[in-house]
Formats: C-alpha cells, structure tokens, sequence
C-alpha cells in the first residue's frame, strides 16, 4: 500500500510533529517512509505543511503531488489542498476551526470537531492527534501501537506526562470515526 | 496627562509580519515618528538588513534598498556618497551588523561616514531561528549554544557600540531599550539625536536598541521583556557613549 | 474624557500593553480574532486616563488614543 | 540494522561524526542551520569542537586552518554564504587541502529566498572561485545517500587531498527519512597523521608549508598541471550514476538530487502506463559521468534534463552527448518544484512526438 | 585625431570617467591596482567620489548602493578579491542594478601570483555566484579596446539593468597602446534620473524599492523568467567578436583577450607562409557568439583554442560547433603566456596532420 | 657592556627580499629570538598572510600556513582549536589586519582566541605599491591619496589595538616601535608577553608594530624611522594596552 | 619596419621608463606602439624588463618573443634574452655592469661602456638613455628629436630639469656608435 | 675585545646600523658589493664596545658580535 498524506495548517497547531509522528509510526512498522516540511513565506506565524509518505516499497518521490489523504486544520489550506487529493481519496478536516467545505464529489470527507474534542479532553492542541486517530482508522495506514509507541520516541522525555493525553485523543478520534461509520 | 497617541503616517499599514510581543514594530514606529517629526521623508533613504526585520520596507513607506547580510552600512556609505544631499539610515541586527558585517560596520565609524545606523540587538539570530548572536549573553542557552553560551570558548558578548564609539568617525553612539514606555520614549529621543547628528553633517551616528525576541528565548513576550531588563541590561548598560555639541 | 481604540484584528495578543497601563485597566479579551490571538480590550474605559503608555509599548500599532486635553501634542510628537 | 529517521541536514552532520570529523565551522543560513545546531550538540560529545564563525567567510578559513592541521573537517552553508565563500575554495584547492563543503541550495539569485533550488550548479562544478581548480562535487538524493556519500566524502578528500562538496537542496536538507548506519568498523579513518600537516616542527623534523603561493610562473603552471593531472585521475576512477531502468528506455530523463527523486516517480508511472523512460542520475556532478551518460542514452531517441534551476547542467548533458540525441529541459526556480503531473505529461507528449529535432 | 599612450588599467579609468561614471569602490590588488590609482587622482576633478573600501566586498556593496541612487559606478578587481565579490554580485543581478565590474586577471588558483591568466572564465561567463544569473561579460583585446568596451559595458548595463564585466588580463591591464579618444558628445549618458531608483521620495512620489528578495517562490520564479527572458534579449543582440583572415582558413583559432593578440601574430605569420589559418575572437565572452562561430568554422577542418588558462573557453567552443570538428587545445597558466613559436609550429603540425580526430 | 649578537638559529640564513631599511626584518628577527628562547620551536605554528612579508615562511624555519588576505586570524583560529597544545601566532600588515581582516580580527578577540597575532602598521600597503591603508596617517599622501589623506572623506586612522583591547577576550595588547634600538629591546619584551600570555592559556595577545615602509613613503631608510617616530607614534602611542597579571 | 625590443635588467636601472620612451617617440612619429611591462617574481629589486614594439602596420601580437634587438644592462638579462634574438637582429649591452658576452654569432652585439659615459657624464643613472641613444644610431627607428620630444612629454615638470642631461646622455650614445661604427 | 663581523655580501646599505651605533663609527663603505649596494662597516673597529646595537637594528641580519665581555648572555637572549 502507498499512503501520501498532506496534513496543513498554521504553524504553531502541530502539523509538522503530526506527521513527523507518522512517519515514525511508520518506520516501526517496517514501512518505506519520508516526511518533507514545507513553510510558507512568513517566517512566524503563517502557514505550514507537511507531505507524509508511508510505503510497503521504496519511495520513488517522497514529494506529496497529488495526496491520498489531506488532513486540514484551517480554511486556507482546504482551499489549496483539497483539489490535490487524489480521485477516491480522503479529506480530512477540522471542523472546528474550518468553516468551508469541499466541492469535490469524488473524494471523501470527514468534517471532525477535532478541536472541540481537544478542547474538551483539556487541550486544543491536541485537536492534531485526534485527527490521527481518525486517519488511522478510516486507512488501516498505521496501528495505534505503533503511534504510541512512536510518540514516547519522540516526545522529549520531560513531555512524556503527556502521553496519556495523547492517547486519550488519538482513541478519540479512532472512537468518532467508528460512531460516524456506525451511523452510515 | 491624556496626550494621544497616532499612528504615524509613514507607517503603511501592512499588519507586520512579526511575532506577537516582538519589539521590533515598537522600534520601527519610533523611526517612522522621528522622520514624520523631521519632515524629511522625501529625502530619507533606508537601507534594510537581513534578519527578521528583512521586510521593514512594507511598513516605512520611504525608499529603500534591501542589502546582502552585514553590508548595509557599506550599501549606505555607496547611497550617501552618490546622493549627499539624502538623509541615510540602516536597520541591523546584531548578526548582520555584529558577526559577519563587523568590517564594514568599523569602516563605516571610522569613515565617519554620515549615515544612521539602528543596530537592533536582541541577543540572537531571529530569522533563522535562535542562533547564537555575537552579542548573546554569557550562559545563554541558543540553539548552537545549547549547553548555554560559554565565553571561553564561544566568545564574549561583544558591545559593539561601544567600540564604535572609541573611533574618531562616530559623532553619536547611543544604547537604549524598548522594555517599558519610559525607556521607548528616551530611546525615541536618541533616533532624533543621531538624525540630527547626520543632518549636521557631524559624522557616524548609531542607536543601538535592546530588543526581545520572545520566540527564539522562548518566552512570553511580556516575560522576554523583564528578561531584558534583568539580562541584557547589565550586560549591555543604557545611555549616551557618545554625543555631539550642538545636537538638542 | 480620552478616546481609546484597538483595531482588534490587528492585535497579537502579546500583552505589551497590560503592563504599561498606570490603571491596570488593560486586559485580553476571551475571545479569538481572526489570527487566533486573545485581543488586548480596555476593561473600565472611564478609569483611563489617556496617558497612551499602552499604546507606546504597542509593537503592532493597534491602538489609538484621542481627545488628549494635555498639551494637544500626542504623545508620539515629541 | 536499526533504522533512525532524520533529517537530511543532521545526516550529513551524524555521518560526518562517524566519519572522524571533529571540527566544524559554520554560520547560520535556511535551509541547512540543522547542520551547524546539530554539530554544537553532537561534537561536545566527542570531543570535537564546533564553532559559530562571525561569517562564512571567517567559517572557511578556520576549515583552512583545521585542515592544514590535518584533521577532517566540514563546513556548510547555502547560496550567498558558499557565494562567499569562493575565494577561500579557491585557496582550498591550490593549496590542496582536504575538506567537505556542505551546500544546501535554496532559491536564488541575491536573497532569492528559502526555497529548495539546483541553481549553484555550475558554481559547484565550473568553479566559482577564481583559477584552474576543480572540486569533487557529489549529488545525494536521500537522506540515506546523504549519510553514505558524507562518509564517502571524506575518504575522497583525503584520498586526493582536495575539496570535496556535498551539493544538496532544501528539500533533502529538511525532510526525514530513515537511515542505516554503518558499522563504525566499516567506516575508514585516516590513520596516523598526515604527512603534510603542519604540527609544529615535531622532533625537529623539517619545516611544512601550506601555501597556494607560487610566484614564479613556470612554478605555477607546474602547480597548475599537477592539479590537472589529479583531476584526470579523479575523473577516470571517481565518476558515479544510478541508472534506473534505462535498459530499454526510449526517453531518458536526467536529474540528480531531489529533481531525480521527482523523475523517478515520474518513471513508475510511465512505466505502468508501459511507456518505455528510464532515468539517468549523475551522484558525481563532478566528475561528471559524461561517457556513461553517452553510453546509457545510446539506445534512447530523446533526453529530457529535469532540474530546479534554469537549466544548468543542460550544457554538461549536450556535451556528453556530442549533439547527437535532442536534449529537452523542464525545469523549475526560485524554489519552485518540478510537478510530478507536467512531467509524466511532458514525457508522454515526447514520446508521441517522437523525438524529431528539439 | 591625438593619440594618448596609456596603460590598459588607466584607459578603462578614463574611458569610465567620460562615460560619465562618478563613483568607484575599489580595493587594491595587483595586476589591476593602477585602475583605482588613476581614479584617485581623476575622479575628484570632475567632482566625482573614489572611495578605497575597507575590503572588495565592501566595495561591491558600496557599487549596490550606488546603482541602487541610478548612478553610473565601477569597481575592480582581480581573481581573489572578484572571487570574494561574488555573493554581492549575485546580488547586483537579482537586483537588476547596472554598474561595471572589471577583472584583471592573474594566476590562480589561491594566492597565485600576479602573472596574467585568463583562468576566471568560467567564473565569470556561468555565474561564480549562487542562482540563476547571468553577467554581460566583454573581453577587449588592445588598450583602445579597453577604452572602446568601457563605454559600452556603461552603455549595456544601463540598457539591460544589469551588472557587465570587464574581463581582462595582466598584460591588457599593464600594457600601454595609443588611445583615442571619442568626443565627448559621442558618449551618450543616461539622461536624468532612472526612473527605478532611490532617491528619497521626492515630490511625495510612491517609494521604491531595490531588493532580490522574493519569499513566495511562485513571485521568485516569475522573477527569474523575467531575466531569462531577458538573457534571451541579449543573446540575440549583443553578441560581439572579430574574425581575421576566416574566409578560407583551414585551421581556425579561437582566443581573446592578451591570447588572441598572440594568436593574431601566429596568423600572420602563418599567413606569410601561406598557410590558411584564421583567427576568431569573441568580443563578448556571454553571451557567446556560438552561432556565428559556427558558421564561420562551417569550413574549416580543425579549431584550436588558444588560452591562458587550463581550457576554460573549450567547451563553449565545442558546444558551439556541436562536435562537428575537431577542438584542439592549447593552454599555458599561472601567470605563463602562450609561446608564438610553439603555437605556429602546432597550426603547422595540425595542417601537415590534417585534421583527423582529436 | 659589550654583549654580543648571534643571528637566531630559527632564522633560515635566507636573503630576506624586503626593500633596504624595510623594518620587517627586524620583527621577524624579534619573533624568531623569542621563540628560540622560549625553546617553542617544535610547537609553534605561524600563520603568515598576504603583504611584504608574504614569504615569512622562507625565513622562519617553522611550520607555516600561507593565508589568504586578511583572513589569517580565522586561520589560526582553526589551527588553535585543531591543536590546542601548539603556539600559533600570526604575521599580518595593516591592510591585511586592519582593512580586510577586520571582522576576523575583531571576532579572534572577542572569542579570546588563545593565538598571539603581530600586527605590522607601516601606515601603507606595501606590497600592492603604496595605497592608502587603514592606518595611513591624517594628511599621508598614498597613491589612492594622491592630495594626502583627508580624513573626513577617506577615513581617520584606526588604531587597532586600543580597539581590540576593549574586548574582553584580549588578554594583552601592546604597540612597539622598532625605530630606534631601545624600542626594538622593548618590542622583543612585548613579544616574549604576548607569547606567554598565549602559553598559560590566558587569552587573545597582540602586539602592534610601528615599521617603516621607505620604499613606499619615498625616503631613505634613516629618514624614514625619524618620520615614524614624529609622525606615526603621536597617532599611534607606544606601551602597553593591557597586560594580564602574571606574566612577566 | 617592425622594431621588437626587449629591454631588461634590474629593478631602479630605468629599463621599464626607457621602454616607455620609446613607445612614446614611435607614436609621436605616427607609428603603431606597444609596451609591455614585466616585474621578476620579487617585488623589490629583482629583475624588471619590458617589451617595446614599434611598427610602420597595425601590432597583431605585441608581445615580443623574439625581439630584433634586446638591450640588457645585468648578467642575468643577457643570459636570458641573447638566446631570443631574431637572427640578424642586434644586442645591446652595458658593459661597464655586464661582464659576460653574448655566444652567438648570427646577431650583432655591442659591448657598450654605458654606465661608465653616463658616470663620467655625472649620474650613472642616466646609462639607459645613453643606450637608448646608440639604438636609435644603428636602427634608425626614431629620431633623436622625438626621443627629446618625448621625454618632455613623459616627464614631469619638477624633472625637466633634467632634461639637458638626458640630452647629453642621448647624444654620448650616438656618438659612441659612430665612434666604434667608423673604426670598423 | 669585542669582534664585529659583518656579512658584507648580505647588507642592502640602508645604513641603520650607522645611526643606531652610539659610538659612530659605522659607515658605508666606498664600493658596492654584488647586489649593488654600498655596504656598511665599521671605520675605527678599536672604539667598538661591541653593545650590538647596530646588529639590533639590521633588519637584515648582516652584523654578528662576538666575545662579550658583559654578563655572557647576548643582547638578543633577552
Ligand atoms: C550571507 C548570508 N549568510 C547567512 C544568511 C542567513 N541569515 C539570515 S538572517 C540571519 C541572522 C539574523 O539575525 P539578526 O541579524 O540578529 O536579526 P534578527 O533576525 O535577530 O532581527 C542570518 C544568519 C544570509 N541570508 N546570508
Ligand atoms: C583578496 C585580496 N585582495 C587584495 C589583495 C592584494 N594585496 C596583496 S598585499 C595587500 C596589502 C598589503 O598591505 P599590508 O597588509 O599593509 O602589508 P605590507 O605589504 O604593508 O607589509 C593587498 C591589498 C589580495 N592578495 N587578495
Ligand atoms: S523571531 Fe524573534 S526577532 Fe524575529 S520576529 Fe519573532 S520575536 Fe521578533
Ligand atoms: S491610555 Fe493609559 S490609562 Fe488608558 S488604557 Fe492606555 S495605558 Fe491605560
Ligand atoms: S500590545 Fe498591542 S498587540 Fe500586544 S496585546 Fe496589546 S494591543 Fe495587542
Ligand atoms: S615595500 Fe615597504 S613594506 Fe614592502 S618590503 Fe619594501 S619597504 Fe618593506
Ligand atoms: S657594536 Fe656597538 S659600538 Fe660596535 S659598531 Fe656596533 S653599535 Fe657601534
Ligand atoms: S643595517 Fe644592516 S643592511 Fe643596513 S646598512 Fe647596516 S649592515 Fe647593511
Ligand atoms: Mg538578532
Ligand atoms: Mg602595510
């Protein structure tokens, strides 16, 4: 299988440690991976965007062109990101923070309060796991364990209080998405 | 006391690309103020560094050039020579003007070469995110100084202003912060001081602010601002090092 | 009695100006604008006195101040 | 063998570590600071040192001075500072020291911005300082080959006592991918010191001198062909590409770097399409593999130069080719990419062109 | 029509002070340093300003300040000190800032010595600097030339907004010629002000900017299509160079600059022996007159390149000939002249041999 | 008082090819004395640059690094962080230290580079054939000087080590003259100081000579160390900048 | 008729302002000129010499290479640039200061005491002049009026007055060559 | 008696030695030696104290002094 994902955002609401997070995640699970960070033009603040590439074979081009899945947490981005997916893929977005939608018919997407469940579980930041959780599960891409695990790799260890956090979100999101297939 | 407070006019009104709680839109606005208070915005040519203040020609509408990493005093010097009758100042940080423009920086002093220069010193590299600068304290921790900044080895804060001042060419050479309206206000008086100074034709005029940069010493702004005038003040004291007869 | 303004959207939420204030009146508001940032908001406007300390320390130039009954130059007028 | 995942700038500094590289000299510039902030962490502990220069120009001549110790040492930076760093290359290699230079390209020319761009190609590989000198200039296009080809580097400076430049971009400088380290026993380190470093007079031995000054002429130009004569044997024995399905292929591509990682998409796709493309990458820029390259496009009918610049190392290509295949060029600048749909579509319409004329 | 016997270096001064050129920043170096001396003396007496930077990158930055008011303005240098200018001329171009930049060249690499060589180049023709780029680069070949190309470069660099270069050689910069000199109303200057450049904002006029900066990669890469454009206009246009006794020359030498001299006397010589060689002098060495030399080559049987350098010019020439015919070199370096015996005695060797293969 | 006077084993024998009366042979001599002295020899690298004294290397038997112009403090900075354990001193001119090598000089100091640097002002640039330098003196005429140097277009003279003694990584910083016996015997003290300083680790040493260039200044060789001593030592006092205790 | 001269010797002995001169009074004859200055590799003293070139066509090449006259005034120069004389061409030598002679037979060489007449004339300094003058004798490729004119030209005011002198010195070496000329 | 030997073939006759020596007695001699400069010597070598300070004023290295009478060390051991 080959994952390209684009999760973007403003700078400051973890999309880069986001997909950093899956490409380790990835590397666990003995995947092909790579993870390209994007700026935009302002050096504070602005937007930022990052590519993930999760393979069972070498990467070829770890360059995202046309994603598999975008995963979106403000307006702008959906605008720009949204006509890359790929025919049959799989948009992504904060619901909370987004208030556009996506024209495109033959994708699908997920409109998540990601931020509002965040929020409620004591911490909007973490709206960025959440989103995982529910990429994971709507993808099969990644196993949880190999997101947590990833995550105590990487969260420097006077962050690691923030683990249980962290997993809450992450099952947050795995457990929204199931209510809202069960739904359908 | 209600005195007022506008924008001044030279601003142009572009939101400023800086993070929230940096100083140097506190600092830009003073220079705005004084050229405005001058009358001499159809004579000032700016010249702009490299650094997080890279874009200051959105915000000042005047003329400006934007100069290659620690050359602005030396696009300055080429500026004022060809045009005399123009009023000439760069906008540095303590990378550009205290690393790799050292040379030209020294040059321009000992030329006394007529331009202002506003050297902004926020002890670190903002644009590129959080280096250590020439001017870092001792013990601060940046990214290439990551076990905290030991002058033994990395070198000791250099206080450039007062170098400069020790050469013939420099006819006013100030140090001021903006960590509190008092001292904007008397750092405002020294922007006039070194314009005025230039006006005379009395030779290099410098202004160095101490300015935060709460992202990159990773604080809150208001925190940065007190670790200023707790930190940098002691290492970098305030005041007139130098100053012309004659300039109000 | 001063006039004071903050252009909302152009705040940053830094707080600058909450420590300047002699009166102790300003404060961030609750909600977000729409860079995201708590904008700075005056919270007892008669108790101000339009001193504009608040807006000297401004690096973003969102506030003004008007109607000083001082000596009628601004504050930024030298 | 365990995998790490890292960026591409701290792949180069861990494998430059590995490599018995000890001191570092930098300046901050995007997009390669990762580097220089990865050294200050990692060579303390070592036992290394790394040191913030005031400039890149202050940053080169302390590598000259490491260098002239004998000791294996990097520098790095990106556009305007390797701009400015051209006369200390210069010295560099008239005076025959061994050293890698990092340069990770972003977007030009002047400020330009932080973009990730190929245009100090021919700096890199015609010389931008000034007289007869070349550097070994290699092209990684992972984070992988920027760890392998670092070591690699500094076995070949020291193997031909000359400058070596690892010629990178932004992308490859930022983006993250998993490496495999070497066995620290495969890793070869010069052993003992160098014959030529200067030490001090140790035990009363004769005077050393390193020096690129050669005032007489006819000393010169004998310094002259002694370093042409390196460059020769460099050229003959260092050259190296990756072919990537070219056996068969009708259009072959040409890129190094990121460009080629882009090209080499491009080629799995036409490939399923069962279009006949195949891509040459030169992992050398200089020496460039001009005879291989020759070789590899014998059977093709049209070569396409995929780069992020104007076009730099299209004229490289024509002379390997000695004008007897078209040679297209798609390229992109100012930090712009190569798009992976143009290019499938590109290649397409070249093939349904068939390949007349340019 | 009074003739006036000066060195290469001061006729450049004086052709650049009746162009009109007021300002020069410059730093000694020799083989070039009487430029700067000349200007010294001459630029105060027209109310000009010389001004002895602290260092050439100094220099060339005070030249981007200059440029930047619309001011005519030069500065100098020879291979260390252009190598150093190279960041600030990356700069120049990105910024479109007209101004000249002569380069007196000496033997390289490094320190070198201060013999004349024609080993810059490459640096100069593809871009010593960092990005796209290009500079107008011109090559005179006598002290009148130097003179006559002085004014020009002011001239190209106003018309195209864009840095020229003067490149020379040693023996060009030392030698003395009789000059003649134009009239003064001959010269045409750039009348009034530039409408791009800062002056302060007068009349209240929008403010201007000069800047390479373009963050948004899509607004950098608008930008370097505009100078590719650009580029594009000057290749079709300001091409320059001489041929002698071409019409039916059967070895055709290439060679500019103090090179082309010494290969104009093997032709005469040759041609005294009745041997039908022919000289082909670029006059601009970028753009390269490929074209024209291809047509002139169109039949001849072989082409020597003549330099004073390793080969630098080679592969222009052989991608102007597009390996049609064989490309022989013959090169002396560090600061070493090509031998006229030597060199007529090869053109012989290469008619007796006929021309077959390289 | 007879004492006699042996050429220093350190010294190659080699013609020197500096002009008649040209003082840089005396410092080299002072240096080569010092070092045979202080029995350093065999861990002493020298660093040369790009001036007169280009070909140091011929004269001094030890390991010697030929150094683009300018930079040769950034060189020796390297070489003193490769090896530690070695004396590294460099010989730089006023054009090479003062002009282009400002920055490195300026940072060596700041960063207290533990390397002796020795500073040659002979108030021109020497090799290129007589320019003006840093240190020219007001009113001096140089061929970029033809009318003398005025001093409020081309520049004041710089007295560099005052400057650099300001920093606090500058351990010891002296100027010398070599005009006349009595201050070549002070010159070599200062020599053997700045050595030392470097030796116990304490920080940046420098000492500044004041030497003639006769060639240059188009006089006599006696001539011309009369004209230094009236002309350059009241631009540039002699004695001791800074001096670190313990250090005999 | 194509003049080639090499003139050479040490460093402060006038080779390269002799060469200049001569340059100078070719073109003030309306003849096509070229000089071109050569430094040894030390910057002071060493060896200096210089190519003169003087033509009744347009100068192709100017720099000589087989001169048809050198004129050398130290050891070293004459063993460098006798060998390089075209074949019938002509050596000049000072041989108060030169204690070798040339091998050669194919060209005419004279031995000429010119330090020593310019000595006697008050200032060996002058022994170029005295040399240039017996040049011009036996090529007749200027006159000595436009050797006088030129030396004007070439001097600078607060010198002219040693222009009596280098007449003086001009016309020794005309006479020296009729002198030895008549003996023959 | 102190014994002053001068490498004649090495002077340059910049004549420093002449007015660093306190007893006057340095002079430049007559003729010229093969670089053609005049070099220096010693007139009336009885009246040499031997203080060496001619030699500490060669640049070029050309003077030796030898059998000090004073403390044994050389003027240049410092
Ligand atoms: C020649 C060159 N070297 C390095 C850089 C990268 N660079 C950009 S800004 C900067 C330093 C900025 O720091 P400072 O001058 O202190 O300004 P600040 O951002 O702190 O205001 C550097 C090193 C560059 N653009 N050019
Ligand atoms: C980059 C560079 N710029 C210029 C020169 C030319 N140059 C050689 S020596 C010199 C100055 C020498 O003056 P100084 O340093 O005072 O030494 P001095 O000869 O007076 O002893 C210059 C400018 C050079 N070699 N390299
Ligand atoms: S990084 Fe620092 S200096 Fe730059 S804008 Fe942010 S706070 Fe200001
Ligand atoms: S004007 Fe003065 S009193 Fe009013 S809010 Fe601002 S700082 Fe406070
Ligand atoms: S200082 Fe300005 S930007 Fe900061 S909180 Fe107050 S009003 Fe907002
Ligand atoms: S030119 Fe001056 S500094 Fe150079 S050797 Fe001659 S006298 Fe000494
Ligand atoms: S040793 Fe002393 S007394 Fe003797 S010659 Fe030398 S200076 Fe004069
Ligand atoms: S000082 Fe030395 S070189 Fe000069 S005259 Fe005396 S002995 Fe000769
Ligand atoms: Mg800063
Ligand atoms: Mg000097």
């Amino acid at each position: 299988m080959l994952h390209e994902i684009i999760i973007a955002g403003f700078g400051g609401q973890g999309v880069l440690s986001m997909g950093q997070l899956m490409a380790h995640a990835g590397m666990m699970e003995g995947r092909h991976v790579a993870w390209i960070p994007s700026y935009g033009p302002e050096m504070r603040g602005g937007t930022a965007n990052c590519g993930v590439t999760i393979s069972d074979s070498p990467i070829s081009c770890p360059v995202v062109t046309n994603p598999t899945c975008a995963i979106v947490l403000n307006n702008p981005s959906l605008v720009k990101f949204a006509p890359l997916v790929k025919p049959g893929g799989l948009l992504l977005v904060d619901g909370t923070l987004v208030d556009e939608k996506s024209e495109r018919t033959d994708i699908t997407a997920y409109y998540i309060p990601a931020s509002q469940i965040a929020d409620e579980l004591g911490n909007a930041r973490i709206a960025n796991i959440v989103l995982l959780g529910a990429f994971i599960t709507l993808t099969g891409a990644l196993q949880p364990e190999s997101v947590l695990a990833a995550l105590k790799k990487v969260l420097p260890e006077r962050r690691h209080h923030l683990i249980p956090l962290n997993e809450k979100a992450l099952q947050a999101g795995v457990d929204y998405i199931r209510r809202v297939v069960a739904q359908c | 006391m209600s005195k007022g407070f506008r924008r001044p006019k030279l601003y142009t009104g572009k939101p400023m690309h800086y993070c929230p709680g940096c100083t140097h839109g506190i600092i830009h606005r003073l220079i705005a103020e004084v050229i405005e208070e001058l009358g001499v915005e159809e004579k000032t040519i700016g010249v702009g560094s490299v650094g997080c203040s890279v874009f200051i020609y959105e915000y000042l509408d005047l003329d400006f050039i934007q100069a290659a990493h620690g050359r602005a005093s030396a696009v300055a010097t080429g500026v004022k020579r060809a045009r005399p009758d123009t009023l000439v100042f760069t906008y540095q940080g303590d990378g550009d003007l205290a690393a790799i423009g050292t040379a030209e920086i020294v040059h321009c002093a000992v030329r006394g070469e007529k331009i202002t220069v506003f050297f902004i010193n926020n002890a670190i590299y903002g644009m590129t995110g959080g280096q250590m600068a020439p001017t870092t304290i001792a013990g601060q921790k940046t990214t290439t100084t990551p076990f905290g900044r030991d002058v033994t080895t990395a070198g000791y804060p250099i206080r450039m202003t007062e170098m400069l001042a020790t050469q013939e060419g420099t006819a006013y050479a100030a140090r001021v912060s903006v960590h509190d309206p008092r001292h904007v206000l008397a750092a405002k008086k020294a922007v006039r001081r070194a314009f005025l100074t230039q006006q005379q034709g009395l030779g290099f005029s410098i202004v160095e602010f101490l300015s935060a940069c709460p992202t990159n010493w990773g604080m809150p702004p208001r925190d940065a601002l007190k670790w200023l005038a707790e930190n940098m003040i002691p290492t970098f004291p305030l005041g007139e090092i130098k100053k012309p007869e004659g300039v109000e | 009695m001063p006039r004071i303004v903050f252009d909302e959207e152009r705040c940053k939420g830094c707080g600058l100006c909450i420590d300047a204030c002699p009166q102790g009146i300003v404060v961030l508001a609750e909600h977000l604008n729409r860079q995201g940032f708590h904008p700075a908001t005056v919270k007892e406007r008669e108790r101000c006195q339009g001193c504009a300390l608040c807006a000297v320390m401004c690096p973003d130039m969102v506030i003004e101040v008007t109607k000083g009954d001082g000596d009628g130059k601004s504050i930024n007028e030298g | 063998m365990e995998k790490v995942l890292m960026k591409g700038n701290e792949a180069i500094g861990e494998a430059a570590v590995q490599a018995g590289c000890r001191f570092f000299f930098g300046y901050p510039i995007t997009p390669q600071t990762e580097l220089p902030e990865y050294m200050a962490r990692r060579l303390p502990e070592v036992g290394g040192c790394f040191l913030q220069a005031e400039s890149e120009i202050g940053a080169i001549n302390m590598v000259y001075g490491a260098a002239s110790c004998g000791e294996r040492v990097m520098t790095s930076s990106s556009g305007p500072g390797i701009s400015l760093k051209q006369e200390g290359i210069s010295y560099l290699a008239g005076a025959e020291l061994p050293c890698v230079i990092v340069n990770i390209m972003r977007g030009g020319p002047g400020l330009g911005n932080i973009g990730a761009a190929q245009a100090d190609y021919l700096q890199a590989v015609k010389g931008g300082g000034h007289g007869d000198y070349r550097l070994l200039v290699l092209a990684p296009a992972s984070v992988q080959e920027l760890y392998d080809l670092t070591i690699t580097a500094f076995d070949l400076a020291d193997t031909y006592r000359n400058p070596v430049m690892i010629l990178g971009d932004g992308i490859l400088g930022q983006m993250m991918e998993p490496v495999v380290f070497r066995p620290a026993a495969e890793i070869k380190k010069p052993a003992g010191e160098k014959e030529w470093a200067v030490t001090g007079r140790k035990g009363g031995r004769p005077a050393r001198l390193i020096s690129s000054l050669h005032i007489v002429p006819e000393n010169l130009e004998k310094h002259v062909n002694k370093l042409m004569e390196k460059y020769r044997r460099i050229e003959e024995k260092e050259k190296r590409w990756e072919e990537y399905h070219t056996a068969d292929a009708e259009v072959l591509l040409v890129a190094y770097g990121t460009s080629a990682r882009i090209a080499k998409g491009a080629v799995d796709r036409l490939r399923r399409e069962g279009l006949a493309v195949g891509l040459f990458r030169p992992i050398t820029l200089w020496p460039f593999p001009a005879a291989e390259l020759a070789a590899v496009a014998e059977n093709c009918r049209q070569v396409l130069v995929v780069e992020m610049s104007a076009g730099q190392m299209v004229e490289d290509v024509r002379l390997a080719l000695g004008g007897k295949l078209p040679v297209h060029f798609y390229g992109r600048t100012g930090g712009m990419l190569p798009d992976l749909n143009y290019l499938v579509q590109l290649v397409r319409e070249l093939i349904k062109g068939g390949g007349g004329g340019e």
